[in-house]
């Protein structure tokens, strides 16, 4: 099948290609215009824009703390309209055929679930694998399991660690590691109630500083693309830019990703003691050349916290809306699923919303932030046509700005910023960039061999609205969206990382689980071939 | 100024100027009559002028078991002030200070309407130091603060208008200082029937009738030396020499209706006793129609 | 003009969700419109007119006449005018209403009157367990308005009460106003046991005492409260019985101790 | 897949071919108004594809065992929860043991849990009556084990209580003094109130130190909720009779529904029986069609709940053999043409 998609305005910033021509692709790959010049089938994509499928790297869409929220919520997701017949399921309130589809129609093709404790890996896996449409793929979380702190506790050298890493990411089949509250929640469970940077775990004696450092050490030396995705301590509360700053700091040149910086980017300035210091973390992540970020922006509405921080959820428990709330605590990080509602009339919301799109403002390098909601922490994936629109268009923030309190305004510095996100911006930020963090090569871009993943939109009026529906979603050469709806099913793979850890290690940890547990350490392990379909596809580790 | 006689008392040819106030008003109630009155008239105890007082406050009438929420003995009393926050202020000091206390008191909103509403229970609550409660019954809202004695009931917030008005008045004009305050008596007594109306000086009378300033730096208002008869050979006076004693009424209102009613119902009373038991003549002060956007023309309200 | 009227012909071959037939809802909709509005809550398919015979009358007034026990949310959503049902309904009857009146001259199923917002809900037959309180997954239950139960209600009425007024002539099941958060729930038989459990804030009058009174509420000794009696003035209209319980010297229990404690018991019994 | 000469599927009692059966299968519920799974005992791809089938066909689908699931989820639904896994569990400082049917959930909750907790650590058993292992308390069950509930969490709560049993108010001190604390019980064997009653004092004691609750219930019946939940976004007793799932603990408890007569065709799923089978007709023993089904992890490799670790597991069939219940419910559903999913 030969697919030509002809006359857009093909965006494809990783080949430094902006012009209206056409696009081809054959099978699952995007080729370069056949001399022969006869397609299968053609698209008229005049007027539209013609990108890579978009890649979210940061949302939690998937896995035992997910599962947990939606059964938290059953009045939340209603679903109110029957299923079409060929997508099964489709339209239920908050499934994964819903997830999936609603990212589809979106032209997104790749998303991460950046959250998985190891133990619940398969069952996260078993979740998107009925995910259909997208490519996914998941982040272990190591840096509170006892294991792990024991061996820092103990002393052991790089190399252990590195193969811990190595056999956790090897078992849990995870494209990247993760840390949350590194040492933070392990001290919880020891009644700590609240744990900074230079904070000593007790038992271990080891500072989440060192188990940061540790761990992007690890991930660096294994050669695994995306570097040490990291939930800094803190999260949420009055001053903890400082915080952020400190982890920065702490990357000294290795690579190092932080996660949803907008929960960090908070100052105690002001009466009411909370204020945006969005523009010092901008700073230091202009300098920091070796820092990524996502934003986790917040957006108004009702939604839902989900986080292995179970530190942080405890912590907050008493603003949970509606007031219900489950803190897990699992056998290494658990989780805390939290309902929450932000208002634009409240301050502190209104603060939280101002930092993201301030953070997205100031940091100069499209290939270094990046666009998430932290879904559904922020606000709900389906926010982002929104979110869009308020980066390329300062009329839509004015219109915003101007339903928010002015107190909140005052301790920020939104309404003087100017900048407007461009096409190729937004470009950069969904697709080119995301897909050089996490080492996909054949994704995000549209060169000849990229995997036919291709989103192709409308420009209108309504930013916004532009986003939500595209035009045409192919994924894997296949179309699966037409104007907007998705008409049938294919399934994506789980995007993995495969290093081989030490004979040793494995033996380490068999004993491990032997002694701790009782248990054969493979039982919590994620068999290839125990899941349905083609489950996985590895993405290399250069190193 | 040319005067208008009516049954032997003379009307000047002038009016009362009034000034907007913000108002609200409270139902007290108690076991018996007895104890809410003294509620009521503790908490509109120095309560004359908002010069020094804060507020303009006193009781509108006693109210029946039939009348009140709680269907138990109860008053309404009435207060003013010039900002929605000295009021807000007044009340919650006065309401916890002197009906809290009181016992078996129980404290409503007497105002039901107006254009903003002022915490009550809601902000005398915190007494209770967590065991307060509060109920919703039907669209109302209270709040029970448990004391000593049982619990202290007291609904949630009031209505406050902005519409009233303060310092309408009567400047009653005798031979002696006995017949002048008899007129005044009278016609206090005359004006208290008016619903919606307050006289907040002792017994409803003023005998310090004040001009606005003073020759000394910082005062506000200094003696009307106008009006006095012991200046009369010394000023440029007001009274001729058939007045020996003037008294002042001023009144407050919910409403500018209820002060021109209390006013036409107190110039009745002063000419129904007629002069030679009573007043000779009546006034009223004004600065010039400058200063206050209420103006009642005595000659208007006289019967 | 008279009452827009449901009369059922036959006895439900399934159980029907009835929630469409609110005046608000079917203002400006024909005779036949109505009648072709589906109900079915199976794969068999089922309208308004296969069930009920109708005559035509006002819309804001309707009438069902005859009533079974699978007539599912019967009224719920109801926001302005007036369904009375001569008969018995299903289960959430009332549920979620805002406003208006809805009349049972019948029994009613479980969870009448759930999330009841405002408006007046009378049953003049039983109610079934769990009256005004939330469906499953939800955190609170009524939340204004009141129900009125002429005759006797089930396990846990009043669970998870948040405002409004509850009345129950008859006697109540276990366990009423279970984890009430604030409201009033008022009860002139005898209640089964455990009143009140875990209810952090409210009022729960009993006027015919109860089977078990659980330990976690604290005697806090007989009184006349004014509170009670504002609470009498407010019920006088829809139970002059239970107006009169309000007025009697009570015994008040302070609770449920196990929870927030901020909860009371008026019994009558002293 | 031929079983040696036995059968595999049966119509009305009698052996028949498995495309006969199925064909039968789908001809039942393609006829029914009213199809309600009542249970659904399967490894996650046989879960996965009730749902799909339960969709396809407009059904219910319930769980046996979902009573004892909704009075665990209930109240954390709809008052939260602190929540600890299996293996976290045997980090306890003090284990609270709660009803006589805690070991019935668990078989193996001694050598799981109770046997691996640390030396010193506590473990209480608040009994229904009888005296049990472990130091023990008789709570009684129903309104008393509710009294009694209360009671444990207004003294830890330090609220002044007349005539509370010297060990009861005991072991409230106990609760605040420990370290880590765990309390486990089985859904299926306390009041939905006395499980809300024990996260409101797991809760109250978080304010001051750490403890959790490790609620029991059925594997399958776990297994059933989380599956449904991705799936649907509800837990068991969700109905697709309109074309969307609708979650309704009440009208579509499958009990109800068959005794009331509201239920015209039944499905049972149970992989997990010692005759492995899938049931399909009228009543609470469906016997129209029946398949004999492979025993997920024994006869075929399979992913299930396990309550060793509180979350899915998968087991490679030593020799595989038979039917799984994927197998069977898809061939159902594409005879009735559903979409492959």
């Amino acid at each position: 099948m030969l697919t030509r998609i002809a006359g857009g305005r093909i965006l494809d910033p990783a080949q430094s290609r902006d012009e209206v021509g056409d696009l081809w692709l054959q099978g699952d790959r995007v080729i370069a215009a056949p001399d022969h010049g006869r397609a299968d089938e053609t698209f008229d994509a005049g007027g539209c824009v013609v990108m890579a499928g978009a890649i979210d790297i940061h949302s939690h869409i998937a896995g035992a703390n997910v599962n947990t929220a939606r059964l938290l919520l059953p009045q939340q997701h209603r679903a109110h309209a029957s299923r079409p017949a060929a997508t099964p399921l489709a339209n239920a309130g908050w499934s994964t055929f819903e997830t999936g589809r609603l990212y589809a129609q979106m032209g997104f093709t790749t998303v991460v679930e950046p959250a998985i404790s190891p133990h619940h890996a398969l069952h996260a896996h078993l979740e998107l694998a009925d995910t259909p449409v997208i490519d996914k793929a998941i982040l272990a979380i190591l840096g509170n399991d006892d294991f792990g702190l024991g061996l820092m506790r103990d002393g052991a050298g790089p190399d252990a660690i590195r193969d811990h890493v190595a056999w956790t990411l090897q078992s849990s089949k995870a494209l990247g590691l993760k840390v949350i509250n590194a040492g933070g929640v392990a001290a919880f469970k020891d009644n700590v109630r609240s744990f900074g940077f230079d904070d000593v775990v007790p038992r271990y004696g080891v500072s989440s500083r060192q188990i940061v450092k540790t761990l992007q050490r690890a991930v660096h030396d294994l050669g695994v693309p995306h570097p040490l995705h990291v939930h800094c301590n803190n999260l949420g509360l009055p001053g903890n830019f400082q915080t952020a700053l400190d982890t920065i700091a702490a990357a000294e040149g290795l690579p190092l990703h932080l996660a949803h910086l907008q929960f960090y980017g908070y100052g105690a300035e002001g009466k009411l003691g909370f204020s945006s210091a969005a523009p010092k973390l901008a700073e230091a992540v202009n300098a920091a050349k070796s820092v990524t970020i996502d934003v986790g922006q917040a957006m108004f509405g009702q939604t839902v916290t989900i986080s292995s921080d179970v530190l942080r959820q405890f912590s907050a428990r008493a603003q949970a809306r509606p007031s219900k709330y489950v803190i897990i605590d699992g056998d290494a990080n658990g989780g805390g699923v939290m309902p929450y509602n932000y208002r634009d009339g409240s301050f502190a919301n209104a603060v939280q919303f101002v930092v993201g799109l301030e953070l997205f403002l100031l940091i100069d390098d499209p290939y270094r932030v990046y666009f998430t909601t932290d879904h559904p922490n922020g606000a709900p994936f389906t926010a982002y046509p929104d979110l869009f629109a308020l980066l390329m268009s300062r009329d839509v923030r004015a219109q915003w700005l101007s339903r928010l309190p002015a107190e909140a305004l005052a301790v920020t510095t939104l309404a003087s910023l100017t900048r407007e996100y461009s096409w190729g911006e937004i470009a950069t930020m969904t697709r080119a960039a995301p897909a050089r963090l996490l080492g996909l090569k054949d994704r995000g871009h549209l060169g000849p061999g990229a995997r036919a993943d291709v989103a192709i939109y409308r420009p209108g009026a309504d930013l916004a609205q532009t986003f939500r529906a595209a035009v045409r979603v192919w994924k894997d050469g296949e179309c699966v969206v037409r104007d907007g709806a998705l008409t049938h099913y294919r399934f994506g793979r789980a995007l993995r990382v495969s290093p081989q850890p030490d004979a040793a290690m494995t033996r380490r940890v068999a004993e491990y689980y032997d002694a701790r547990y009782g248990l054969d350490a493979e039982l919590l392990s994620v068999p290839e071939a125990a899941l349905p379909r083609e489950p996985f596809e590895t993405v290399a580790c250069p190193r | 100024m040319s005067a208008l006689i009516t049954n032997g008392v003379a009307i000047d040819d002038t009016f009362a100027e009034a000034f907007d106030m913000r108002g609200t008003a409270l139902v007290i109630t108690a076991d018996s009559a007895k104890w809410a009155l003294q509620a009521a008239t503790t908490m509109t105890g120095f309560a004359t002028s908002v010069i020094a007082c804060g507020c303009e406050a006193g009781i509108d009438r006693e109210l029946g078991s039939l009348e009140t929420p709680d269907g138990r003995p109860g008053v309404r009393v009435l207060l003013f002030a010039v900002s929605t926050t000295e009021l807000q202020k007044q009340l919650q000091n006065r309401v916890g200070q002197c009906v809290l206390t009181s016992p078996g008191s129980a404290c409503y909103a007497g105002l039901d309407v107006g254009e903003d509403r002022l915490k009550l229970g809601a902000a005398i609550r915190y007494f209770a130091d967590g065991w307060q409660i509060a109920k919703k019954i039907g669209e109302r809202r209270f709040w029970r603060l448990p004391v000593m004695d049982g619990e202290f009931v007291c609904e949630s917030s009031v209505a406050m208008t902005k519409r009233a008005v303060g310092g309408g008045n009567l400047l009653i004009m005798g031979a002696t200082p006995q017949t002048t305050l008899a007129a005044t008596e009278a016609a206090v007594e005359a004006m208290r029937a008016v619903p919606d109306a307050i006289m907040p000086f002792p017994g409803g009378i003023v005998r310090s009738g004040s001009k606005v300033g003073s020759k000394y730096k910082g005062a506000v208002a200094s003696t009307n030396h106008f009006y006095c008869p012991t200046l009369r050979g010394a000023v440029a006076s007001e009274i001729g020499p058939e007045i020996g004693s003037v008294l002042e009424i001023v009144i407050d209102g919910l409403t500018s209706e209820a002060v021109a009613a209390a006013m036409r119902a107190g110039l009745k009373a002063i000419i129904d006793l007629g002069p030679a038991r009573g007043a000779l003549r009546v006034g009223a002060g004004n600065y010039g129609g400058k200063l206050g956007k209420h103006h009642y023309r005595l000659r208007e309200l006289t019967p | 003009m008279s009452a827009l009227t449901f009369t059922l012909r036959c006895p439900p071959p399934q159980r029907v969700d009835l929630c469409a037939l609110t005046p608000a809802q079917l203002a400006g909709k024909s005779l036949a419109e109505i009648a072709a509005l589906p109900i079915q809550t199976n794969r068999a398919p089922l309208c308004v007119g296969d069930l009920f015979a109708l005559k035509d009358g006002e819309r804001g007034t309707i009438v069902f006449e005859g009533g079974a026990e699978r007539l599912d949310r019967l009224g719920a959503g109801l926001d302005t005018g007036a369904i009375r049902v001569i008969g018995a309904v299903g289960v959430e009857a009332g549920r979620g209403m805002s406003g208006g009146a809805l009349t049972i001259e019948g029994d009613a199923g479980p969870y009448a009157g759930s999330g009841l917002r405002g408006g007046v809900l009378r049953i003049e037959g039983d109610a079934g367990e769990r009256l005004g309180g939330p469906r499953a997954g939800e955190t609170e239950g009524m939340n204004g308005g009141l129900i009125h139960v002429a005759g006797h209600a089930g396990d846990r009425a009043g669970d998870r009460l948040r405002r409004g007024f509850i009345l129950i002539e008859g006697a109540a099941g276990d366990c009423a106003g279970s984890r009430m958060i604030a409201g009033t729930l008022a009860i002139g038989g005898k209640a089964g046991a455990l009143p009140g459990y875990l209810m952090n804030r409210g009022t729960i009058l009993l006027a015919g005492g109860c089977d078990e009174m659980a330990p976690t509420f604290g005697d806090c000794g007989v009184h006349g409260l004014t509170a009670a009696r504002l609470l009498a003035s407010y019920v006088e209209t829809h139970s002059p019985n239970l107006a009169a319980a309000f007025r009697q010297p009570l015994r008040r229990y302070a609770g449920d101790l196990a929870a927030l404690g901020k909860g009371e018991i008026f019994s009558t019994t002293t | 897949m031929p079983v040696g000469s036995e059968a595999s599927a049966w119509i009305a009692g009698a052996p028949a071919p498995f495309d006969a059966a199925v064909a039968e299968a789908a001809r039942l519920l393609g006829l029914s108004a009213a199809p309600v799974f009542a249970h659904l005992g399967a490894d996650v791809a046989g879960l996965r594809e009730a749902v799909l089938l339960a969709e396809q066909v407009g059904g219910v689908l319930d769980h046996a065992d979902s009573p004892g699931l909704l009075t665990n989820l209930d109240s954390v639904r709809e008052s939260g929860a602190m929540l600890t896994t299996p293996l976290e569990a045997a980090r306890a400082d003090l284990v609270l043991l709660i009803g006589d049917g805690v070991f019935d959930a668990w078989p193996d909750l001694t050598p799981r849990l109770i046997d691996r907790l640390a030396d010193g650590a506590r473990v209480v058993w608040l009994t229904g009556s009888a005296g049990g292992r472990f130091e023990s308390i008789a709570i009684g069950t129903g309104v008393a084990r509710l009294a009694a509930l209360g009671r444990l969490r207004a003294e830890a709560k330090l609220r002044p209580l007349a005539s509370t049993p010297p060990a009861l108010r005991s072991l409230a001190q106990s609760l605040r003094a420990a370290k880590f604390g765990v309390a486990v019980w089985s859904g299926a064997d306390l009041e939905p109130l006395a499980v809300e009653a024990i996260h409101g004092l797991v809760r109250d004691l978080n304010e001051t130190t750490r403890f959790s609750t490790l609620p029991l219930a059925s594997p399958d019946a776990c297994a059933a909720e989380t599956v449904c939940g991705w799936m649907t976004g509800f837990p068991p007793r969700t109905g697709f009779a309109r074309g969307r799932p609708e979650h309704d603990p009440w009208r579509y408890d499958s009990r109800r529904m068959i005794a009331a007569g509201e239920a015209d065709c039944v499905v049972r799923v149970d992989a997990f029986a010692s005759d492995a089978h899938i049931a399909i007709g009228l009543g609470e023993a469906p016997a129209n069609v029946r398949f004999e089904v492979g025993r997920p992890g024994v006869d075929h490799d399979a992913i299930f709940y396990d309550a060793r670790v509180g979350t899915f597991v998968a087991r490679p069939a030593a020799s595989p053999a038979g039917r799984s219940v994927a197998q069977t419910l898809a061939a159902i559903r594409a005879r009735l043409g559903g979409p492959p999913c």
